[in-house]
């Protein structure tokens, strides 16, 4: 077309006009911390594998999950789940359901048998690692995948840990434990069982071994000075566990009292009702908000038929009575007595006081220092003894199993650089993504999925599992509930929301980037990214 | 050149006569322009149009200001406008009317001017016989025509059935050739009362 | 063939001819019985393919024109007097654009007082336009004119207003030569739009140009309309050959070779005014005619040539500056600047005032014998002006002057030519 | 896989993108390959609103038409920043003529394209509220009952802000603007003043009318298409805040709209045939100061003076709103795709 001058003009000449010129602030993209990732004690990068498992990638996801915890199946069933505590989704509707999403992985993991990833080439160093709870076999797993030779040892005749002799079976199925327990194994570690280390010492000389991890756990029950006449009526909540573990139950008689106020004393409760006790009290010297076990042990106990008696502490049993002393706190939330003293009915008292370790298989390791029954470690877990780590309950931790295999991953990290004679670095966190950071009008509204929960009768009698797994679908959707906090997942909201067209695209997986010839700085990309990955710096002028 | 003014009301089909008048020149191979006084007319207001007749190209745009030939559909009209304005003594006059010039209260302005060229006709009644609607024009433009000489009957005929066409056509020539007569014969009367 | 058909009907059948493809109107008299017979063609699919738009106003006849001709459709519309002035925005716009419209203008008076009548204040008010504005004398031009306009609008991409008074042209009943559909396709190629709107090839029409470009911007389109001075005589020679009949070109001169005196104007008028001069030829008066078609762009060189001879200029306009006087006398007078002779102007016809040839052959006498006034006003009815001026000086609020006027005409002489109210 | 798995896509299901989606199922804006109908480079305020919605709304309606599309502009804001000579910063055929005859102007082109046998070219013609409301009200009237086969879409920014931020028929009660300055005993724009322009056009009976925001993508993108299924004269009023204007930051453009939409006060709806069919709910219901302290137009409502009896009448006019629309009804989330409940 001959065009008219100045009245017709060409498309697309604005080109010419490079309007970047008008800007003050620029818009850049950032990675922020998730707080899932950040509270993780397993160092577990959640929002990474639920990021795989929302496509639907599982295995994907799962390979991901297993890069840090050899544990999904066992971990998605008695973690405490911190992640949840933190999740920024518990600010707008409820926290994702990370724990149900990580037993879903970790479930199908067994059912399609999927194995971990190969050990490493082999190093020729040997570690000794004592005791083959969570954290020694989290030791051994990362270990192994190292490429180091593991020597694991345990005083018990099976793998576990307290995941065997503490936790109940129907919060946690002994096929689920051997199967994952089977996996490490599997990757080549030499075990040996019903040996107990009386000498670490003696022992790392004797196998000359290039470095010992100790996850001995703490086994040993608390004991306090209860006067009764008949102390057979008397037991600790850790043997009788073991027992129950073990399918050897000591006999309790239909009226039970359980003396403690830790998930310990809630599970041999909830045990005890198992076992065919009518009546299951559990007696705890504070109240229900100082109560130290976990809400939804506590919820669940309680929806069994166990009962508490608060303020309360045992000051003797008494035939088949035990006589409390009514507490009331001080404004320090301490128990004090009252003087005032009622009597319960029962057939058996179990001590549920906490545990410590036995540590006295350091006797002639002098050099390694001891305080209130823990081993003190270096971030690296090294304690003060060249050579010998430490971690799980045997270590300063809130004692949960997830803790344990942090440990254990960390040990086996701060071993791997202690062969190498390298320091190990510490990991430097990012800026946590808090929910301010987020716009969350972008995420639609979806209520987190309940895991499924068998019916009250048959979980009082039975040792069946009492919460359920998702479904696949479920599992999808509570994946898909994650904001991805902090970091971009690729909504395409700053490509679309530039008046100046000036976010170039580069397709899934590539990203984006800010065309700077144009942007005019207002800002909106960096108000509209959903999950606060983007933020304004001023430019240099 | 031949100029010719027609006074009506709108409605009664003034400017149609004036037109269907300069077809009918037209037709018999004259040059002839019509127009109407322009304005909004409205239905019942008193309306003039114009018509002029020659044999050479006509330029003028002005009205007829001393018409040749005054057609009148609306009796009525006589003492509200001013028809006779510019009016000649030789000029002709046609009024549509079954009354006569003196009920019309014409009787000394007659004077003015040719008797022959002064006459009434009952256009209306002849429109109702034949269209069964007081639309006088065509009628009336045939009688002019009989009383003029200007255009022959024929011309008319054909300019009305092209102006009209089909049956009503028809039924305005049938009115026309009706009111022809009766100002030819009039006019043959009046002849003939002038022999003796 | 010659028919006895109104001027309105010639106009509608002709514009039919050149196949409009879009027709955009909005009714006002006198130019209602064009686009009612268009529209009816349109209906009755003899004129197709075409829209017929009954638009809301004329702002918006004149705008949806506009929108179809950038899109590439062969636009035409038709108007007058306040309808003129509604659409005055968009008049503007078309011809900036560069957009080929041709519009129909039956002249018009603009109020207040509200006047239906004829007269030539609608097209000088919208001179300075960028429109070419044509005028016709005859219905015969008028038809004829609508065909060269749209050749001429397409070929410059400019907009053309073929102005014919409103009642006087439009509706009188004469006998007119209307063109043969063949003939018009010959003379009359295809639009082939210099620029259009489409999705294939993109343009952005209509951007804002500030003062580094404006000017220029505006001295192309007079170049442009310039252009036409010499394209309307080469396709009036073109359609004369191929219609067998003269059609105006930019103006035309009747017996002017030996005139002393020559009487200037535009339109219908001129037949009137013709009669008056053959009248004082009679006389023995050396008078003559300049007829003007082409008022834009004006043929400045060939009106100063055509005047060459001419002692005393009179020119008669339907239209005045009030404050200052004529128009077209303005352009005349700058094409004649260095010519001897005087330049009187006579104002006529306003709102429909019969100009007639006993008025125009008693102003003639007077210019003869060089007494006529720079400016006079034909006809004026001194008696009412100076009882009006009067009554005026006596009371502060003397009340609206036009029903005064009206008033004074009920006691004055009535002219027979109007209807009384 | 289930069947619905977008259904229960949680993360930015109403975001721009969405990895998971099927191709036809994302926003044309999220398609590197967008028409970019109104390209870089124009001269818009930083954050325009008016910017964004053009190109939203035409991009998709250029993916609805395959490309044949055709757009009339009115003058305003949009005009002169995208065609100041020499540049121009739109990407498709595009007309302005004047200020107040845009549907007209369109009505010509439809008619053109129609008769030179070009019908799959579909035309679009825009304005802000000066030019919709208020000076091209007679030509949009005359487009509407005529059903010219046009979709119009007034961009509105609540004023004239191309002259500087003037009150139009569309300034909403106690706005500040240069000739409702924020002065004397009831400062800002009167209240009970202003055209409803959304129900005037249902009162023509045209085939589609709706409004819309740039802060929901999906919903204005699917009302786009929508109109393109309709022949006929379609109208499409479109929430676009002018940070100059309203006086909120440049980066907050998207948000004032949101909050126009979540507290009421700009009901977000569609119909057909002069009925309305469908209300976009509010999901996260906010109260009118949300919305109006984000805005210096308003300030005087908050500053040292502060005005709670206006305030209480702008959030009376929102629950009206919200009771008149039901714009409480829950959210589908099944719509969250959007096209396909139609």
């Amino acid at each position: 077309m001959d065009l008219p001058f100045a009245i017709t003009l060409d498309v697309g000449s604005s080109h010419a006009n490079h309007t970047g010129s008008w800007r003050v602030n620029r818009p850049i993209y950032v990675d922020r911390l998730p707080p899932c990732n950040d509270t993780c004690p397993a160092g577990e990068n959640v929002q990474q594998w639920l990021y795989q498992a929302e496509s639907g990638g599982y295995e994907r996801a799962w390979r991901q999950l297993v890069e840090d915890n050899p544990f999904p199946a066992v971990m998605g069933r008695v973690c405490y789940h911190p992640c949840e505590t933190a999740c920024n989704r518990a600010q707008l509707d409820e926290a994702v359901g990370i724990n149900a999403v990580e037993r879903f992985l970790g479930d199908l993991a067994i059912e399609q048998g999927w194995a971990l990833p190969p050990p490493g080439p082999e190093s020729g160093k040997r570690i000794l690692v004592v005791g083959g709870g969570p954290a020694g076999l989290s030791a051994a797993y990362h270990l192994r995948r190292l490429g180091h030779g593991v020597r694991l040892v345990d005083s018990a005749p099976a793998l576990g840990g307290m995941m065997r002799y503490g936790i109940p079976a129907y919060r946690l199925p002994r096929t689920v434990l051997d199967a994952e327990v089977a996996r490490i194994v599997g990757l080549g570690v030499e075990v040996e069982l019903e040996h107990t280390v009386r000498d670490v010492e003696q022992e790392r000389a004797a196998g000359s071994f290039d470095a010992v991890f100790l996850g001995v756990g703490a086994q040993l029950a608390q004991r306090v000075d209860i006067p009764s006449g008949d102390s057979s009526r008397m037991l600790d909540a850790i043997s009788f566990l073991h027992r129950v573990g073990e399918g050897d139950p000591p006999l309790l008689g239909r009226r039970v009292a359980v003396y403690g106020g830790g998930d310990t004393a809630l599970d041999t409760a909830r045990t005890a009702r198992r076992l065919g006790a009518t009546e299951a009290v559990v007696i705890y010297r504070r109240n229900r908000e100082h109560m130290p076990a976990h809400e939804d042990e506590v919820e669940e106990a309680l929806a069994e038929g166990v009962t508490v008696r608060w303020l309360s502490t045992v000051s003797r049993l008494d035939g088949d009575r035990v006589v409390l002393e009514k507490m009331r706190l001080d404004d320090r939330g301490f128990p004090e007595g009252t003087g005032e003293f009622e009597e319960l009915g029962a057939d058996s008292l179990v001590l549920a006081l906490g545990q410590t370790a036995d540590l006295s298989l350091l006797d002639r390791a002098p050099g390694v220092d001891v305080e209130e029954g823990v081993v003190r470690v270096l971030p690296t877990m090294m304690t003060d003894e060249r050579g010998l780590f430490a971690g799980g309950d045997t270590v300063p931790s809130p004692r949960t199993a997830t803790a344990a295999i942090g440990h254990g991953r960390q040990a086996a990290a701060g071993i791997h650089a202690f062969l190498a004679g390298t320091e190990l670095a510490e990991p430097e966190r990012g800026v946590v993504a808090s929910f301010e950071h987020l716009n969350t009008w972008y995420y639609a509204d979806a209520p987190r999925t309940k895991r499924p929960e068998l019916e009250q009768a048959r979980r009082q009698t039975t040792f069946d599992e009492v919460i359920g797994g998702l479904t696949e679908e479920n599992a999808l959707f509570e994946a898909r509930r994650c904001l991805s906090c902090g970091n971009c997942f690729e909504c395409d909201n700053c490509f679309g929301v530039c008046p100046d067209n000036a976010v170039l695209k580069f397709g899934l997986g590539r990203s984006y980037e800010i065309d700077y010839d144009y942007c005019k700085g207002c800002g909106i990309c960096v108000q509209e990214c959903p999950c606060g990955a983007m933020v304004m710096i001023p430019e240099e002028l | 050149m031949f100029q010719i003014r027609i006074h009506g009301r709108g409605g009664q089909g003034v400017v149609t006569a004036a037109e269907v008048l300069s077809m009918a020149a037209f037709a018999q191979g004259r040059t002839a322009q019509a127009f109407p006084s322009f304005g909004s007319e409205r239905m019942g207001a008193p309306v003039v149009s114009f018509c002029r007749i020659d044999d050479h190209p006509i330029r003028t745009r002005e009205p007829v200001m001393e018409p040749d030939a005054l057609i009148i559909q609306d009796a009525t009209l006589i003492h509200q406008v001013d028809l006779f304005a510019g009016l000649r003594r030789e000029a002709y006059v046609i009024i549509n009317t079954s009354r006569t010039l003196d009920q019309l209260g014409l009787g000394e302005f007659s004077g003015q001017l040719d008797p022959d060229r002064l006459l009434t006709c009952p256009a209306t009644e002849f429109a109702l016989e034949q269209l069964g609607r007081p639309l006088p024009n065509a009628a009336l433009i045939a009688g002019f025509a009989a009383l003029t000489g200007e255009i022959s009957l024929d011309a008319i005929d054909t300019a009305i059935r092209q102006r009209f066409g089909g049956p009503v056509g028809e039924r305005n020539v049938a009115a026309a050739t009706a009111a022809y007569r009766f100002v030819a014969d009039a006019r043959a009367e009046s002849a003939h009362v002038a022999a003796d | 063939m010659l028919r006895q058909i109104e001027g309105s009907r010639a106009v509608a059948e002709t514009v039919a001819c050149c196949r409009p493809q879009v027709i955009c109107a909005y009714p006002i008299s006198p130019q209602t019985h064009i686009i009612e017979a268009l529209s009816a063609m349109v209906k009755a699919g003899d004129l197709t393919p075409c829209e017929f738009i009954n638009v809301e106003s004329e702002f918006a006849a004149m705008s949806a024109s506009i929108g179809a001709s950038a899109a590439g459709a062969r636009a035409y519309t038709a108007t007058a007097s306040q309808g003129l002035l509604y659409m005055i925005e968009a008049v503007y716009n078309a011809s900036g654009l560069g957009l080929p419209i041709v519009m129909t203008l039956a002249n018009r008076a603009i109020g207040a007082p509200i006047n239906i009548w004829n007269d030539h204040s609608d097209a000088m008010a919208v001179r300075d336009s960028g429109w070419i504005q044509l005028f016709a004398e005859t219905n015969q031009e008028a038809a004829d004119l609508h065909i060269l306009a749209f050749r001429l609008a397409e070929q410059l991409s400019l907009p053309v207003m073929v102005c014919m008074d409103g009642f006087i042209l439009t509706h009188a009943v004469e006998g007119i030569d209307v063109a043969e559909q063949g003939a018009v396709d010959a003379f009359l190629p295809s639009y082939e739009p210099r620029q259009v709107l489409d999705p294939d090839e993109p343009v952005s029409i209509g951007a804002m140009v500030g003062p580094e470009a404006f000017e220029e911007v505006r001295y192309l389109a007079h170049l442009r309309q310039l252009e036409a001075l010499d394209l309307i005589p080469a396709l009036a020679a073109e359609f004369e050959s191929m219609f067998g009949r003269p059609s105006a070109g930019l103006l035309s001169s009747y017996r002017i070779e030996d005139a002393e005196t020559v009487v200037v104007a535009m339109g219908s008028v001129l037949g009137t005014i013709k009669d008056a001069v053959d009248a004082r030829r009679d006389e023995g008066d050396r008078v003559g005619v300049l007829a003007i078609t082409a008022f834009r762009p004006f043929p400045r060189q060939a009106v100063r040539d055509a005047l060459a001879g001419a002692r005393s200029i009179v020119v008669v306009e339907k239209a005045f500056s009030i404050g200052f006087g004529g128009v077209l006398s303005t352009d005349v007078a700058m094409a004649t600047h260095d010519h001897a002779c005087s330049l009187r102007t006579v104002v006529a016809g306003l709102g429909g005032r019969p100009i007639t040839r006993r008025s125009l052959e008693g102003m003639l006498d007077t210019a003869v014998r060089d007494e006529l006034d720079t400016l006079t006003f034909l006809d004026l009815d001194t008696g009412i002006v100076e009882r009006e001026q009067l009554r005026m000086a006596e009371t502060r609020r003397s009340g609206p002057s036009a029903e005064h006027v009206l008033h004074g005409l009920q006691s004055g002489p009535r002219p027979v030519d109007r209807p009384v109210p | 896989m289930s069947t619905e798995p977008v259904r229960f896509y949680q993360v930015g299901s109403f975001a721009v993108g969405n990895r998971l989606l099927e191709d036809r199922d994302r926003t044309v804006q999220s398609e590197p390959r967008r028409s970019n109908s109104l390209d870089s480079g124009h001269r818009a305020c930083q954050g325009c609103g008016e910017a964004l919605g053009a190109r939203y709304a035409l991009d998709a309606a250029m993916r609805a038409t395959g490309g044949r599309l055709v757009a009339v502009n009115a003058t305003g804001c949009l005009e002169v920043f995208s065609t100041p000579y020499p540049e121009s910063s739109w990407r498709i055929a595009w007309l302005h003529s004047l200020f107040g005859n845009a549907p007209a102007v369109a009505t010509g082109v439809a008619a053109a394209l129609r008769v030179l046998g070009k019908g799959d070219t579909r035309v679009i013609g825009q304005a802000g509220d000066g030019g919709a409301v208020d000076i091209g009200f007679g030509c949009l009237s005359g487009m509407f009952e005529r059903n010219d086969d046009v979709l119009f879409i007034c961009y509105d920014n609540e004023a004239y802000m191309n002259t500087g931020v003037q009150r139009s028929g569309a300034t909403p009660p106690a706005a500040r603007t240069a000739t409702t300055e924020a002065v004397g005993r009831d400062p800002g724009n009167v209240f009970g003043q202003g055209k409803d322009l959304p129900r005037i056009a249902m009162a023509h009976g045209v085939p589609y009318v709706a409004t819309a925001t740039v802060a929901d993508l999906h919903d204005l993108e699917r009302k786009v298409e929508r109109a393109m299924e309709f022949d006929g004269a379609r109208y499409l009023h479109l929430l676009v805040p002018c940070p100059l204007g309203w006086g909120s930051a440049p980066s907050d453009t998207i948000r004032v709209a949101r909050l126009a939409q979540e507290t009421g006060l700009f009901p977000v709806y569609e119909a057909a045939f002069g009925e309305v069919t469908a209300v976009s709910p509010i999901r996260r219901r906010m109260p009118v100061e949300a919305y109006l302290s984000l805005q210096g137009r308003y300030a005087h409502l908050f500053g040292e003076h502060p005005r709670p009896d206006v305030i209480a009448r702008i959030q009376a006019m929102a629950d009206d709103n919200i009771e008149r629309y039901g714009l409480l009804s829950g959210y589908d989330y099944g719509a969250d795709r959007g096209g396909d409940e139609n």
